[in-house]
Formats: structure tokens, C-alpha cells, sequence
């Protein structure tokens, strides 16, 4: 029997140890998986690497992790933000390394990692001083960097909809890294606000196979995610 | 906007040129800033598709005041809609659209250009500032055409269009046009080449507030007005 | 104003020119663009070379065009056929030529070219026959092999349903390398047995956006992919 | 199936021993041919996800005749049907399952499997032969336990385990275990180890029929027929 599901978010993230590297999704606040972090923070670990488009916005989420002093070391790609201080302070101050990765490259070397595929050539970047001291290569007359993949630890991301196979789907563009995360982490949490019967999410509709998931935690029912018609009993 | 001239162009204006420049069909990355103002000023007989990296191909306008949706917004994090023929994507697919040049146009902002279409647009290099580079890189290596939309000058006077580029770059020899409130400017192999000049301005006036020397290309049946080619008055 | 309608096969294949590379979706029967080759056979082009993953069965689709000697070469990851002899007498014959490359592999380099990746370090092959005379590197104490991009001036390939402006969706397993080719080939013609109007498919659902698909081309209209009551007027 | 000697195992029961070690939960590619018989074998009390690389995750048993889809079909492109929670993905996504480490278990056949794990299945290197690979290669590099279900021996009587491959190879030193109508054996650091035996079956029996030094590593607790573990009996 699979059945992926954890109680709550203190029970999904308990033994994320110190030193860990954690992937975070959203892109803003859009897919970012607060509960999940806001429970981290509780957890206590600390030293973390994290991995997340942006370095957090606002005084909750990633922005709280990093305010509390918990990050070691970013790996991004837009770390400003109009509305919190909070990396910059820590940044300024020299308490938080940052590894600054163009966007694509970023989402790339994180689908890399996931796909078994360990270094990869792009243009992004070359004669930029973002791809210094990098190997470099030339495919049909322009000149590449070799990136390499980018895996995890842990993935921490938000879907929309779950089954207890870990089968996702999500909201919009809060989708964007969360796919990619899932598949390149050692351990992937999904909090979601619906948990549905096995069989409701379309197949042809899935975003996230369930094999790319390890836990999932149900944060909040959306009604208009449930349809008892289709919900497997014992397993809504 | 501080204008560089009087006749200098507005916001609004520059990106009405854009607008006017890109063709029926065409899939568009418009940049975060300056750049998001050419979205309405697309004609209404054409049909462009809007891309923002972050996930949506068929980007629509902002949804009216409260029924913004935190799932649905641009690169820039501002609230969107979603266009009929939409599709919702991840990172990946959505810079393989970008790298994989799929995408015709993006329109991005600048600190500086150099003649030979070099960038620079993310990093004055200060010593303070957090480093921030987002999906410029990658839009400019994959896009198949890259435009700039900016003031020609910054706000202290200083050209922007330059010999070579002092901030640090985000592409090499990227850029293939840029819009400013003076002038479009193509990058040719030759440098700056002048295609068209805001109305009232002078060449000698575009080429007095450039740090790089200009050609003029300009062809008659192009010069005008942006408002008086596709685009509709407003 | 944007549609991507083709009247029939016959009109979306006239411009494929002798010695093109072309893509053929399709995992056996299930999504093999049988309608397009069958124009393509009629069209006449040869000297081609075609990648896709098998070489043909029975004697329709690519196991006719290869039969009509319009193909010079295939690049597939298993040319063999229970049901098909076509390939297998050509080959023997010398007058085919086959680069036979790993499905993961085929699969990822189809996706790199797509991708704007010129170039990947796999795992796969390496130590066998396939991978001999390719650059080689070491990444985390595993030996890798560079594979290239791969892509084609044409993708020929099989939807279940499509709109004007080329979104695409597939039935099930006929899925299979279809949206690889849609984004790798300079113009990449879908055949779908509905055309649906603009913003009738879910865009959480869409598996190819329109922006990979140039041609689409209605082969037969199944009435369970049609709901009037979203169909776009005038487009349908 | 030619047996190997009188008390060797038909397919049904070499699958059975398989399914049998498949853990509950576990994500596992069966190979077109012999091992696709273990799908029929897992006990119902397990939870087992089966993946086929053509495009499916949670494939099902085959459908009732009449209700075969052209469109719904496993690697071996034979009709099959979804299970429910599962999911449709294009190959590329397909493939990254493999070789990204996600797949648990992977059954495939055999020409050969040698001492140091090298496997050899896809070509026999015959000159009249059409060289065709599918997805061996990637899924031997790939999925966390590659095992192997074969004859102990070729139809000719020759055996199928060896110091080392003629055959041109699938992968180098892949192989974890081996099922065969003998015996269970383990690759080893130390070379092949015999972790089971067929009922009635001797280690002397099965080391004649192997052309690679064996190991003994039986432990009385695992050694039984396939039918007396967890899988139930017909």
C-alpha cells in the first residue's frame, strides 16, 4: 500500500538535519510553500543551502528561514526584492553566501540533476561574468558553458491537488520550479490544499508523477478540488 | 520620465513604436519595467502572443481591481490573465521556449548597449548592491530577435549608447535593435545605424547625447510618427 | 490574426524538400502520423533522413515511405519489427543507413535541440559499442559520454486534439516522442483528429504549447473532443 | 521453454521468485518478453507501480479482449490499460525517470551476464542482423536494481553466465541479481553467489551449467520455493 501522506507539516519536515540542501519552489510568492518552511523554522535545523528562484519577499516563507538565520548559502537567480531586506541585510553584512545562476540555467541544472544527466553545454551567460572560470565549449560555431546538474537534499513545494500516490497538479504559474524540484531532490515534500481519491487526477493531466514524490501534506481543503463522485473511499 | 529633449518621446509613446514593429503572430517576451507598457499598444487587429518566463504562454492584461490572483502573475510579479489558448508550464519547458529560440522577440531594458550589441542590464557592479540576474542572460542568448526599450540618456545626461559597455554585460553582442525617446537604432555590423527619429528631432541632436558614432539609415517610408503607421490613435 | 490550419496533409507537406531530415512521431502504430507520411509518400520527396524511434511496421506509414526508397537514412533506437521486413531488407541490402542510438538518449537529444542545449553528458551507453569514438568525461566518479543535439527541418507528428494556434494535446501512449519533435524541427505539421476552439483546452493540461507547432491539419473529427458550447465562433 | 534439467523452473515460477522480492510500494520497468510475466505474479497485497518507458507511469493488466486501445500500449507494444493514479508523459520525461535513479527495480532478459555484472541483450553481433537497442541501455545505466530473468542456459544448451561477455554489451558491470530457472544469484564484488536454489536443484548442478566460478550464499531463512513466501499460491 503507498500512501504518501504525512499528518502535518512539523511531521513532513522532522528530520531535515543541519548542513542539509533544501530546494525551495515558487517564483515569489506564487507556489512558495510556506507552511512546509514555516514548520522547518520551527524544526530548528540550520546551515542550510537553499535552492529557490528568489531569496524571499516579505517577512514570512523563505525571507522568515533566512531571518532566523538558518541559510548558509543561496543558490539563485533574483535575490532583490521590493519588499524585503532581509537577504540583502544578511548579504551586505557577509552573513550568507550567494550563488547568483541565470534563471533558465538555473531551472535547467535542476531538471539535469533529476534526469540523470550530469552536465550539460548552454549559451546562457558565456562572455558574462557569470561564466567565468567555467569550462568552456563550441558547438557549431558558438561558443557554450558547461553547466552542471543541480540536486538537493530535500525538494519543499506547493501543489494544487495530490493523491496519495504523490501524484500533483498545480495552480497556474505557481507551478514553475516545483516539477523540477520534485525530481531532483533525495526527498520531496507537496504540501497541498487538496487531497483527492486515487484515479480523480486526469492521467493525461498529472504534472508530477508520483514517483518524483516522497510526502505529501494536506494544508487546506479547496472545495472545488473535491469531487466525491470520484473519491476513492477511505482514501479522501 | 525625465524627457531628454523636449521633443523627447513619453513612456508610453516609445512603446507604441515597439508596438507598431512587431508583426501579427509573433511570440514576445516583454521585460520587466518600461517594456511591460508595449502589451497595450499592441493593435487590436493583431494577434500577439505574450510569454513570461515564469510559466504562461497567452499572458493577458491585468485582471481588474480584485480579482487579482497570487497563482497568475508575470515575470515582474505583478497580477495577469490568462488569454484564451493559454498554456501553464514549468521553468524548464518554459527557457526551453526561450533558449531553444522559439521565442521572435523580447524587449528588455538597459543600463547601457555597446555598438557592437553588447548588454548591460543587470549589475551596476556597486559594491552594496545584491546581484540580481533573473532571466536576462538567457533571454538574450535564445530570443531570436532582442530590443531594447530605454531612455537614450541615463537620468544624470550620460549616454547610454556607448562604445563599450562599463557596467558588467548580460550578452555579447546580443542586441539587435533599441527604441529610445529619441530614436530606433538598429546594431549593424557597421554600429549604430539611425532608422528612425522621433518627430522634431534632429540627427545632430541623437548623435550630440551618443557616445558612439551613428549612421543614418533612415529610409522615408519608414520615418513617421508611431502613431502613424499600424498602431491606432488613442 | 493567427491560424495554423492546413486544408489537408497534402497542402501541409508540399514544401518538404529532397534531403531533408525529418522527424516521425509515433512508438510503433500508437501516434504514428500515418496521414502525413501517406501525403509525404505522395508528395515525393526523397533522400531523406528521418529520425524516429522505430523504422516501420506493416507495410503503412514509414514502413511504406521507406518501402517507396525515399529514405536514405534512419536515425532510430529500434529498427526491428515483428511485422515489418521493409527496413530489415534495405538495411541488408545497403540501401539504408542506420545510426541506431538508445531511446533515452534519442529522447534527450530530440529535447536538447528543442532546448537550445547543443550538447549532454549521459550515462547511458557508455562502455558498449554505441558510445565508442565520443568524447568522454568523469562527472562525480562516473564516466559519462557527450551526446549532441538532434534536431530536423521537419517534425511530422500526431495529436488528439489542436486549436488555431497549434496547442496540442495526445491520447495516452501515442504521446511518446511528439512533443520532443514539436519543438526541435525547424516547422513541425500536427495531424489531430479534432480541432477545438481557441481556450477549449485546459491550459493546466496543454502538453504542447502552440508556440512549437506550425501546421496543424484535421484528419477526422471525433465527436467526444468537440463541446460546442466553448468552440470559438467561426472557429471551429 | 526447453528446460534446463528435469526440475528446473517454468517461466511462471522464475517470475513468481521475482515478484516475490518486489518490495511493496516499489516503482519497477519489467522487459519486454520473460519478464513480463512478473506483472501477473505480484501478490495483491502489494502495491506495485509499473512503469513502461513508451509513456506510461502505473500501467495496468492487459485489457479484456474487444477493448484493446492502439493508443494504450506498453514497450513491447501490446495493449494495456492505466491503473488508477496513473500518469501519461512524453519520452524525454519518461526517460528521466530511468536515468535519474527514480525506478526501484528494472527485469530485463539476457544473452549474457558476466561475473562483473556486464550484461549483454540487445545484439548477438550477427552480420545479417538489424542492430536495434530500444531502451536497454538507459535502463541498465539508469534505474537503482537492474535484475536479470533468463534460462540458465541457451536453447542450445550453452550457459548464459560467464566470465565475460562475447556479445556486444548492454552496460558494464550493471547487473545486481539474476533469476534463472535454477537459482537465484547475486553479482557480488566477489563474482556470481547463489543465493537460491530451484526445489530439488543442487549448487553442483547449477555450477555445471555456469561458465563462472560460483559462491555459495544461501541463508537458510530465504531459500524456498517461490510459491512459500509472501506470493500466494494459484
Amino acid at each position: 500500500m503507498i500512501d504518501k501522506r504525512f499528518a502535518d507539516p512539523s511531521a513532513a519536515v522532522r528530520d531535515i538535519g543541519d548542513g542539509a540542501t533544501i530546494m525551495v519552489g515558487g517564483f515569489g510568492e506564487a507556489g512558495s510553500p510556506v507552511e512546509l518552511i514555516d514548520a522547518l523554522i520551527e524544526q530548528g535545523a540550520g546551515d542550510l543551502t537553499v535552492i529557490s528562484n528568489n531569496a524571499g519577499s516579505g517577512t514570512t516563507g523563505l525571507a522568515a528561514l533566512i531571518k532566523a538565520g538558518r541559510v548558509a548559502k543561496m543558490i539563485c537567480s533574483y535575490p532583490r526584492s521590493a519588499d524585503s531586506e532581509v537577504f540583502a541585510e544578511q548579504y551586505r553584512a557577509g552573513r550568507i553566501g550567494l550563488e547568483l545562476v541565470p534563471q533558465g540555467t538555473l531551472a535547467e541544472r535542476i531538471r539535469a540533476a533529476g534526469a540523470g544527466i550530469p552536465a550539460f553545454y548552454t549559451p546562457t551567460a558565456v562572455g558574462t561574468s557569470l561564466a567565468q572560470g567555467k569550462p568552456h565549449g563550441r558547438f557549431d560555431d558558438r561558443e557554450c558553458v558547461l553547466e552542471h546538474a543541480l540536486g538537493a537534499d530535500v525538494a519543499l513545494i506547493k501543489a494544487a491537488a495530490a493523491d496519495r500516490h504523490g501524484n500533483l497538479v498545480y495552480s497556474k504559474t505557481a507551478r514553475n520550479f516545483a516539477p523540477l524540484m520534485a525530481t531532483a531532490a533525495e526527498t520531496t515534500i507537496a504540501q497541498t490544499s487538496a487531497v483527492v481519491g486515487l484515479g480523480s487526477l486526469d492521467p493525461e493531466a498529472v504534472v508530477t508523477p508520483g514517483i518524483f514524490v516522497d510526502r505529501v501534506v494536506l494544508i487546506d481543503r479547496s472545495p472545488q478540488w473535491l469531487d466525491p463522485s470520484r473519491s476513492e473511499t477511505g482514501w479522501l | 520620465m525625465t524627457r531628454t529633449t523636449p521633443q523627447a518621446l513619453d513612456r508610453r509613446e516609445i512603446a507604441r513604436w515597439v508596438a507598431r514593429d512587431i508583426p501579427d503572430g509573433a511570440y514576445v517576451n516583454l521585460g520587466i519595467g518600461m517594456p511591460e507598457t508595449i502589451a497595450e499598444c499592441i493593435a487590436e487587429d493583431k494577434e500577439v502572443i505574450l510569454h513570461t518566463e515564469n510559466g504562461l504562454l497567452g499572458m493577458g492584461p491585468p485582471p481588474p481591481p480584485g480579482e487579482e490572483d497570487t497563482e497568475l502573475i508575470n515575470a515582474g510579479k505583478q497580477p495577469v490573465t490568462a488569454a484564451p489558448g493559454a498554456s501553464f508550464f514549468h521553468h524548464a519547458d518554459s527557457f526551453a521556449m526561450i533558449r531553444g529560440g522559439h521565442l521572435d522577440i523580447c524587449v528588455l531594458g538597459a543600463l547601457e548597449v555597446a555598438a557592437n550589441g553588447d548588454l548591460a542590464n543587470w549589475s551596476t557592479g556597486a559594491a552594496r548592491a545584491v546581484p540580481a540576474v533573473g532571466g536576462a542572460m538567457d533571454l538574450v542568448s535564445g530570443v531570436k530577435a532582442v530590443y531594447v526599450m530605454t531612455r537614450h540618456c541615463t537620468r544624470a545626461g550620460e549616454p547610454k549608447l556607448v562604445n563599450e559597455c562599463r557596467y558588467p554585460l548580460t550578452g555579447r553582442g546580443v542586441v539587435d535593435r533599441v527604441y529610445t525617446d529619441l530614436a530606433v537604432i538598429d546594431i549593424t555590423p557597421q554600429g549604430l545605424a539611425v532608422r528612425e527619429l522621433a518627430p522634431g528631432v534632429t540627427l545632430a541632436e541623437v548623435a550630440g547625447l551618443t557616445a558612439a558614432p551613428l549612421h543614418d539609415q533612415r529610409s522615408t517610408h519608414r520615418e513617421s510618427h508611431p502613431d502613424g503607421n499600424s498602431a491606432p490613435s488613442e
